[in-house]
C-alpha cells in the first residue's frame, strides 16, 4: 500500500514507542546480557572480561542440565496434554450441552490466577500429610500412598498436573472458537458419507483446526520457557533439585545467589535455543504470507 | 468535471511486471471500462490512478493537474469497491458524510448533500440502519452514494457488482448506466465481465499482461478486434479460428481454402505468411436457408440451445465451427449442411505477432 | 450437538458425565481454598480437606482483609488492593493503547522496520521477564522512573506489549485491505482511520485484551515488587507476606482467605466475560 | 496494636516526606523479617528508634531474596532505603566496592565496638578499616532444640556427642513421635549439613570447606564420616518434610510432635512467641565431637549512601539505637540471638542465650558461619549438590564428594 508523505510519518511515528521498546529495551537489554555473560560478574555487573567460562561452569553445572532435562519433559508433555485435553473439552461443550456457559467459565477461571495465587491450594492438595492422601485415608483406603509431591522421580508430574489445570481451560477457548467457525456444511457432507462423528473430528476437523493448534501451541509454548512461579510456588524447585527449571536458576542466581555472569550466561542460553527455534519459524510464516499476498 | 490522461505508467513486483509502460486518455464525460482476465493489470491501473498503488514511474493527470505524488484524497475522485468498502460500525449516514466530515464542510453542506444522494439512490430510509443489516444490493447503492456524495471529477469503480447475483447485478447496470447518463461524470470502471463493458463503457481498454491491447468504442471493439486476444475475449459465444496459410490470394486452411476478397484488410498479404481466421458465429448461416457468403461443407455436431438463439456446433474438416440459429430452424438441422460464411466481417490476425492485418 | 442433534442417549450420558468430572477437577483447588477459608483454625487443624464447615465464619477474611500481619504493619491486604487497581487502570489502558496502535501500523500500514520489529516482538514473547529486570532497572535510574507509578506502568506496558501487538496486528490483519483504501479515498489519515474506524471495529478483540492484561498485570508480583516502590506495593506483594510468614502457627484459613480475594478480581472479570472471551477470540484474536 | 500506630508513622512519613527538608529522622527499613519471634524483635527496633525521635518506616518483604532483590535494585536504580538487612557476611561485598555503602565509622568509634565486639563478628562488617554495617546481633546456626516432655514420653536424654545423638533419635522414634523435625528447603539442608560438618568435621573442616577450599579435605575421610552421617540423619525425618517452611518445623517441635530439631538460635524466637521457655519446655544444645564447635553468625543493617544530609543524620540515628545496650538486649531476647555488645547485661537473657555468651567469649569454641566465609555463588553451587545428596538416594558418598570437590574447584 501506498504512502504518501503525511501518512507514511503517522505510521512511522505511531511505531515509535514499540520500535524504542524494541531497540532500547529488549535489544538493549540482550546485547548487555551477552556482554554480562563473558565477565565474571557477581553481584553487580563489572567488566572483567573471562570468555566463555562462565558457559563452561553452566553447563558443567548439574542443577542447570537437570533444569534444562527437566523443562524439555515438562514442556513436551504439557504441551501434548493441554492442547488434547483443551480440544476434547471444547469437543464436548460443543455438542449443545446444558449450562454450557458456566462450564466455560469453570474450565477458564484458573488461567485468571496466578500460581503464587494457587500454588499454596495444590500444595497442600498434594501434600501426603494433609492433602488427597489423608482424605484417602480417613474414608478407610489405608494403603493409599501419594507422595509424589515429595518424590523426586515423580514431582515433575505434580507441576505438570498443576500447569494442565491451568491452561488447559485458554486452549478450550480457543479450540472452541475455531470448532464455531467451521463451515456447518462440512457436518452435512460427512453425515451424508455416513462417516462417524469421531472420525470426522479427528481426520476432518482437526486438520481443518490447524490454525487454532498452531496458536494454542504458540502460546503454550511461551508459557513453558517462562515457567518461574510454579516451580517456586509448589516445591521451591524440590525435593533436592528435582523440579528446578531454567528461569528459576536465572532468577535465584541473579539475586539470591549474586552470580550475575552464571545468571546472564543461562539467560543467553535460553535466548539463543528460543531464537534457534522461532526464527526459521518466523522465516517461513513470512515467506508463506509473502506468497499469499501476491 | 474532467478527464483522466495517464502516460507510460510502469510497475513490477520484482520480475513481476504488472503493468507495461500504459498510456491512457479518458475524455470528460466518457465512461471508460478496463477489461481483462484476472491478472491482466486492470485493478492495478485502477489503484495508480487513485494513488492507492504506488507506480515506479509515468504520471497521472487528472482534470488537467499533474496528481502523480498526491494523496488520493487529494485527487478529486471517488471510488466504489468490489467488497464495497462499508465502515461496518458506522450508520449508512456515517459512511456517507464520513469523507466531507474529514474535509470539513459546513455541517448543512453535507446533510444537504447526503439527503440529496440518499434520495436520489433511494438510500433514504436506510439512513439510520449499519450495514450489517443491509441487503447486498443495498450496501452496493450505499457504496455507490458514498462516491457520489463526493462531487468528485472522476469515479472509480472496482468491479462493483461482481458479488451481486445474475438479476440484481442486470438491474445495478442499468442503474448505473442512467447515472452516467443523468450526471455525465466521468467513469473509470474496472470488470472483467465483458458483457457489462459492452453495456456501460462508452469506451474499452481491454488489458493483458499489462499492456492495453486496445482502447476503443465497444462496436469497433466488437467488429474490428485489434489483436486475436481482444477477439477471443470479447463476443459470446465466441469467435470460430481456424489457423491457415495464405496463398494466392486465398487462405488455406487444412484443404479448405476460402478466398481473401470479401474481407476487410488493412493491405496485400504476402504469400506464403501464417494467418487465423476469425469468425464470429453470427456470421456463419446455412446456405440451404439463404444465407449469403462464401459456401463450406459440413457435419452436424451438436447443437447448443441458449434461449432466444440456439447455437450450433458443425465439424469443417478438423475444425469446429459454431453457429448462430433460430430456435426453430435449429431442431431439424442434422446430418450433413452447407454453410455460408460471411467473409466481409471476418477478421485476419497474423499468426505470429497475432495482431490485425 | 447443533450438528447431530438425536445422538444416542448413552453417548449423551458419557459426555455429561465426563464434562462433570472434569469440571470437578477445575473447582477442586477453588473449594478447598473456599472451604478452608470458612473454617476456624481448630476445625482446620482436625478436619479434612474436603469436608465442609460445620460452624462456617468469615472471621479469616476479616482478619485477611483488615488485619494481618506483614512484619509491623497489621492491615491486612486492604492497602495492596488499592494500590493493585491504582496500577491496574493506567497500565491496562496505556499497555492496550500501544499495543493496538502497533498492530495496526504493523498489519495495515507496514512502514519501513515493520518486519523487523515484528521479528523482535516475536521472539521476545519467549524470553522470561527476568532476564530483563537487572538491565531495565539501570535504564530506569537512569530516567528516574525508579520506584514511582508512572515506573511501573511503563515495565506493564513494556512487557505487555509483545502480546498485545500480536493479537492486534492478527485482527486487523483480518480486516478487507479496501476498507483502508475507502478510507483514503475518503481522505482520512493514520490516526482518523485509527480512531472512527479501526478502534470501532476491534472492540471484541479489546476486551481479549483487556481480560490478558487484567489478569496478567494483576497477578504479577515481581515487577510490583521491583519497580512499583514501597508505597505503591500491589496486592500480591502483601499476599505473599501474609501466606509466606506465619505469626507461631500456620493460619491457613486466613492465607486462603488472602488468596480468594487477591485472586478476587480476575476472577470476577472471568466469570462476568468469559463468553466475550470466546467470542473474542473466534472474531480472529488469535490466528498464529 | 501496631496498626494504629503504624497508620501514624505511615502518615507521618508521608506528610514528612511532602514538607521535604523536615523529615530528617524518618528511616525507612528493608527487612525479611515477617515470622513471628522475628517481628516482634523489629518492633523493639521500631519502638526504641521512635522514642529516639525517628520514625520508622517499615518494608517487610517476606523471603530473604525478594527482599534483597527490592533492596538492591532499589540501590542501584538511585532510590535506597535507609537501610537493609543483610546476613553478616560476604552478600555486601560489592555494594562496598561500588561505593554504594555508606560507612558508619562515626558510630563505630564513639560506641568503642573495638573493644566489645568479638573480632570475628566485627571483622564481617569491616571492609578496608572502615565499618559498612551495624552487627546487630550474634546468631548460633547450628542448635539442637528438643521438647522436654517428648523426651520424658520416650525415656530419652539431652545427646551428648554425635553417637549419643543417634540413640537418643532411636528412643523418640520408638515412641511413636517425629524424631527430628525438619524443613526440608535447599537452605535448611546446608544448614544441616553444616551443623554436621561442625559437628564432625570440626572448625578446622568447616573452614577448610568454605574458606579454604581445600580439596585434601573434601577428599579425605573426616568429610566422608561428615557426609554419611549427614544422610544417616534423613532416616529420623517425615515424609511431609520436603517444602515445609522452618517455622512450621520449630512449631512440631513447641507443639509436642516432633521431639527434635536442628536450627539456629533464631528459632527460639518461635518457642518464645509460643510462650514457652528454654530449659522448661525445651532445651537446647550444641554437639561437637571436639568440644566446643559454635557455628557463629548474625545480622547486619547496611546503610545505603545518602541522598542528602537528613538520610544521613537518620541512618546515624538508627545505627545508635540498633547499638544501644538496651535495644541489643530486648531485642536479642525477642530474636532468639545473642547481643553484639559483650559489655551488656545478659542475665536476663535464657539458658540457651547463656551458653551461647559462654561460646562467644571463648575464641577456640567459635567457627566462623558460611556466609562469613564463601561468597553466595559457591555457597548456592555447593548447596545444590548437597540438597540433591539429601534427596536422591542413589547418589553415592564418592560421587557427592567428587561434585563437591569440582566446586570449590571451578566456581568463579
Amino acid at each position: 500500500m501506498t504512502m504518501r508523505i503525511g501518512s507514511r510519518f503517522a505510521a512511522q511515528t505511531a511505531l515509535i514507542p514499540a520500535m524504542l521498546i524494541a531497540l532500547v529495551v529488549y535489544c538493549g537489554s540482550t546485547v548487555w546480557t551477552v556482554w554480562i555473560s563473558m565477565t565474571n560478574s557477581r553481584m553487580l555487573p563489572n567488566n572483567t572480561f573471562v570468555g566463555l567460562r562462565q558457559y563452561e561452569s553452566l553447563f558443567g553445572n548439574e542443577r542447570w542440565i537437570v533444569s534444562v532435562q527437566n523443562l524439555a519433559l515438562f514442556g513436551v508433555l504439557f504441551i501434548v496434554i493441554t492442547l488434547a485435553l483443551g480440544f476434547l473439552l471444547a469437543v464436548l461443550v460443543d455438542q449443545r450441552i446444558r449450562g454450557e456457559d458456566w462450564l466455560r467459565s469453570v474450565f477458564l477461571y484458573p488461567f485468571s490466577m496466578s500460581f503464587i495465587v494457587t500454588g499454596l491450594a495444590w500444595r497442600w492438595l498434594l501434600d501426603p500429610t494433609l492433602g488427597i492422601a489423608k482424605i484417602a485415608h480417613d474414608i478407610g483406603f489405608e494403603a493409599v500412598q501419594f507422595d509424589w509431591l515429595v518424590r523426586q522421580d515423580r514431582v515433575i508430574y505434580t507441576m505438570l498436573a498443576a500447569a494442565v489445570w491451568h491452561a488447559s481451560g485458554l486452549v478450550m477457548a480457543i479450540m472452541l472458537a475455531g470448532l464455531r467457525g467451521i463451515d456447518q456444511e462440512i457436518w452435512k457432507a460427512t453425515r451424508i458419507d455416513g462417516i462417524p462423528a469421531w472420525r470426522t473430528y479427528i481426520f476432518v476437523v482437526v486438520p481443518m483446526l490447524k490454525g487454532s493448534f498452531a496458536t494454542a501451541t504458540i502460546l503454550m509454548a511461551t508459557s513453558v520457557v517462562r515457567l518461574y512461579d510454579l516451580s517456586v510456588a509448589m516445591t521451591n524447585g524440590g525435593p533436592g533439585i528435582a523440579s528446578e527449571v531454567p528461569a528459576k536458576f536465572v532468577m535465584d542466581n541473579l539475586f539470591e545467589r549474586q552470580n550475575i555472569g552464571l545468571a546472564t550466561a543461562a539467560a543467553t542460553s535460553m535466548l539463543i535455543t528460543v531464537i534457534a527455534v522461532v526464527a526459521p519459524l518466523l522465516y517461513l510464516q513470512n515467506r508463506a504470507a509473502a506468497r499469499a499476498a501476491r | 468535471m474532467s478527464g483522466v490522461t495517464v502516460s507510460a505508467i510502469a510497475k513490477a513486483y520484482g520480475s513481476l511486471k504488472v503493468l507495461q509502460d500504459i498510456d491512457l486518455e479518458v475524455q470528460p464525460g466518457e465512461f471508460t471500462v478496463l477489461l481483462g482476465p484476472s491478472g491482466c493489470g486492470k485493478s492495478t491501473l485502477l489503484s495508480a490512478i487513485a494513488g492507492l498503488d504506488e507506480i515506479d514511474s509515468g504520471t497521472v493527470t487528472i482534470a488537467g493537474e499533474d496528481v502523480t505524488d498526491r494523496e488520493p484524497s487529494q485527487r478529486g475522485i471517488a471510488m466504489v469497491f468490489q467488497s464495497y468498502a462499508l465502515y461496518p460500525t458506522m450508520t449508512v449516514r456515517g459512511n456517507l458524510s464520513f469523507g466531507l466530515k474529514v474535509k470539513r464542510l459546513p455541517k448543512a453542506e453535507i446533510e444537504r448533500r447526503v439527503g440529496k444522494t440518499a434520495d436520489m439512490l433511494q438510500l433514504t430510509p436506510l439512513l439510520d440502519r449499519k450495514p450489517g443489516q443491509l441487503s447486498g444490493g443495498q450496501r452496493q447503492r450505499v457504496a455507490i452514494g458514498r462516491a457520489l456524495v463526493q462531487d468528485a471529477k472522476l469515479f472509480l469503480f472496482d468491479e462493483p457488482l461482481s458479488n451481486l447475483d445474475a438479476k440484481l447485478r442486470t438491474e445495478m447496470r442499468v442503474e448505473i448506466k442512467k447515472l452516467h447518463k443523468d450526471l455525465g461524470m466521468t467513469i473509470v470502471y474496472v470488470t472483467h465481465d465483458q458483457i457489462e463493458a459492452m453495456t456501460l463503457a462508452t469506451r474499452i481498454a481491454v488489458m493483458k499482461g499489462g499492456q492495453i491491447e486496445q482502447y476503443a468504442a465497444p462496436d469497433e471493439l466488437y467488429e474490428r478486434p485489434a489483436t486475436l486476444f481482444v477477439a477471443g475475449f470479447v463476443g459470446a459465444p465466441a469467435m470460430n479460428f481456424f489457423p491457415g496459410t495464405v496463398h494466392g490470394g486465398h487462405v488455406v486452411i487444412d484443404g479448405l481454402s476460402l478466398p481473401l476478397d470479401p474481407l476487410p484488410l488493412a493491405g496485400a498479404v504476402a504469400d506464403g505468411t501464417k494467418v487465423i481466421l476469425g469468425v464470429r458465429p453470427e456470421h456463419v448461416g446455412l446456405a440451404d436457408d439463404g444465407a449469403q457468403g462464401t459456401i463450406v461443407d459440413a457435419s452436424t455436431d451438436f447443437l447448443e440451445p441458449m434461449g432466444a438463439d440456439t447455437l450450433g456446433w458443425f465439424l469443417l474438416g478438423r475444425h469446429r465451427i459454431s453457429c448462430r440459429l433460430a430456435p426453430q430452424r435449429a431442431r431439424s438441422v442434422s446430418g450433413l449442411v452447407r454453410l455460408a460464411l460471411d467473409l466481409r466481417h471476418a477478421s485476419l490476425f497474423d499468426a505470429n505477432s497475432e495482431r490485425r492485418l | 450437538m447443533r450438528k447431530h442433534a438425536k445422538a444416542f442417549s448413552a453417548a449423551r450420558l458419557g459426555i455429561y458425565g465426563f464434562l462433570i468430572i472434569s469440571a470437578l477437577f477445575f473447582l477442586l483447588p477453588l473449594y478447598v481454598m473456599i472451604v478452608t477459608s470458612l473454617k476456624g483454625m481448630p476445625e482446620v487443624r482436625q478436619g479434612n480437606l474436603l469436608s465442609l464447615p460445620m460452624a462456617p465464619t468469615i472471621a479469616a477474611w476479616v482478619k485477611a482483609w483488615s488485619s494481618a500481619c506483614t512484619g509491623l504493619s497489621c492491615n491486612g491486604i486492604s492497602v495492596g488492593f488499592f494500590n493493585s487497581v491504582k496500577i491496574l487502570l493506567p497500565s491496562v489502558t496505556a499497555s492496550i493503547a500501544v499495543g493496538a496502535v502497533t498492530g495496526y501500523a504493523l498489519s495495515l500500514w507496514r512502514p519501513r522496520g515493520a518486519a523487523l520489529l515484528f521479528g523482535i516482538l516475536m521472539a521476545v514473547a519467549f524470553v522470561p521477564y527476568q532476564v530483563f529486570l537487572f538491565p531495565l532497572v539501570r535504564m530506569f535510574s537512569f530516567v528516574g522512573l525508579n520506584s514511582s507509578l508512572p515506573g511501573i506502568i511503563v515495565v506493564h506496558t513494556i512487557f505487555g506489549l509483545p502480546t498485545m501487538t500480536l493479537i492486534f496486528r492478527n485482527y486487523f490483519a483480518g480486516i478487507p485491505l479496501e476498507l483502508m483504501k475507502a478510507a483514503r479515498v475518503d481522505g482520512a489519515g493514520f490516526w482518523r482511520i485509527f480512531g472512527t474506524i479501526m478502534l470501532p471495529m476491534a472492540v471484541p478483540i479489546i476486551v481479549v485484551a483487556i481480560i490478558l492484561q487484567v489478569t496478567g498485570i494483576w497477578n504479577d508480583f515481581i515487577f510490583g515488587l521491583v519497580f512499583a516502590g514501597r508505597e505503591n506495593f500491589p496486592m500480591t506483594v502483601q499476599l505473599n507476606n501474609v501466606v509466606n510468614s506465619t505469626q507461631g502457627e500456620r493460619e491457613y484459613n486466613v492465607d486462603m482467605a488472602a488468596t480468594i480475594l487477591t485472586a478476587l478480581v480476575p476472577l470476577a472479570v472471568y466469570f462476568i466475560s468469559g463468553r466475550w472471551f470466546v467470542r473474542g477470540i473466534a472474531a480472529g484474536a488469535v490466528k498464529g | 496494636m501496631f496498626s494504629r500506630k503504624y497508620l501514624l508513622s505511615c502518615a507521618a512519613a508521608l506528610a514528612l516526606g511532602a514538607a521535604g527538608p523536615a523529615a530528617a529522622q524518618t528511616a525507612e527499613v528493608i527487612h525479611w523479617w515477617t515470622s513471628g519471634g522475628e517481628s516482634a524483635a523489629v518492633k523493639v527496633f521500631a519502638d526504641q528508634f521512635a522514642k529516639a525521635g525517628g520514625t520508622w518506616v517499615d518494608t517487610a518483604i517476606a523471603g530473604g531474596p525478594n527482599a534483597r532483590t527490592a533492596a538492591i535494585n532499589r540501590t542501584i536504580g538511585g532510590n535506597p532505603p535507609t537501610a537493609m538487612q543483610f546476613n553478616t557476611g560476604k552478600q555486601f561485598d560489592e555494594l562496598v566496592e561500588n561505593n554504594l555503602l555508606a560507612d558508619v565509622d562515626a558510630v563505630a568509634a564513639k560506641q568503642n565496638w573495638k573493644g566489645i565486639i568479638p573480632p570475628a563478628i566485627l571483622d564481617a562488617v569491616m571492609r578496608n578499616g572502615h565499618a559498612y554495617a551495624v552487627p546487630i546481633n550474634i546468631h548460633g546456626q547450628n542448635w539442637f532444640f528438643y521438647s522436654t516432655a517428648v523426651f520424658a514420653k520416650a525415656g530419652a536424654t539431652e545427646p551428648k556427642n554425635w553417637d549419643d545423638l543417634f540413640v537418643q533419635l532411636d528412643r523418640v522414634k520408638a515412641a511413636g513421635f517425629i524424631p527430628l523435625a525438619f524443613g526440608d528447603q535447599k537452605n535448611w539442608e546446608r544448614n544441616m549439613f553444616n551443623t554436621v560438618l561442625a559437628g564432625v568435621g570440626g572448625a578446622e573442616g568447616f573452614t577448610g570447606m568454605w574458606g579454604k577450599r581445600d580439596q585434601a579435605f573434601v577428599k579425605g575421610p573426616v568429610f566422608r564420616k561428615v557426609a554419611e552421617t549427614y544422610r544417616r540423619l534423613k532416616g529420623y525425618v517425615d515424609p511431609a518434610s520436603p517444602g515445609r517452611n522452618w517455622n512450621d518445623s520449630a512449631a512440631l517441635v513447641i507443639q509436642g510432635k516432633a521431639g527434635m530439631h536442628i536450627m539456629g538460635d533464631w528459632a527460639k524466637g518461635e518457642f518464645t512467641a509460643a510462650g514457652q521457655t528454654a530449659g522448661k519446655e525445651y532445651g537446647c544444645t550444641v554437639l561437637s565431637n571436639g568440644g566446643g564447635g559454635y557455628v557463629m553468625g548474625g545480622d547486619v543493617f547496611a546503610f545505603p549512601k545518602p541522598k542528602n544530609a537528613d538520610v544521613a543524620k537518620a541512618q546515624a540515628l538508627l545505627a545508635t539505637t540498633m547499638m544501644a545496650p538496651d535495644t541489643q538486649i530486648m531485642f536479642a531476647q525477642k530474636k532468639g540471638s545473642i547481643p553484639s555488645r559483650q559489655d551488656v547485661d545478659s542475665s536476663t537473657l535464657d539458658i540457651c542465650a547463656q551458653k551461647a555468651m559462654k561460646f562467644v567469649s571463648d575464641k577456640s569454641a567459635q567457627i566462623p558461619a558460611n556466609e562469613l566465609l564463601s561468597p553466595p555463588a559457591l555457597t548456592g553451587a555447593v548447596e545444590d549438590i548437597i540438597s540433591a545428596y539429601w534427596n536422591d538416594n542413589s547418589m553415592t558418598t564418592d560421587a557427592f564428594v567428587a561434585k563437591v570437590s569440582s566446586a570449590l574447584a571451578s566456581t568463579l
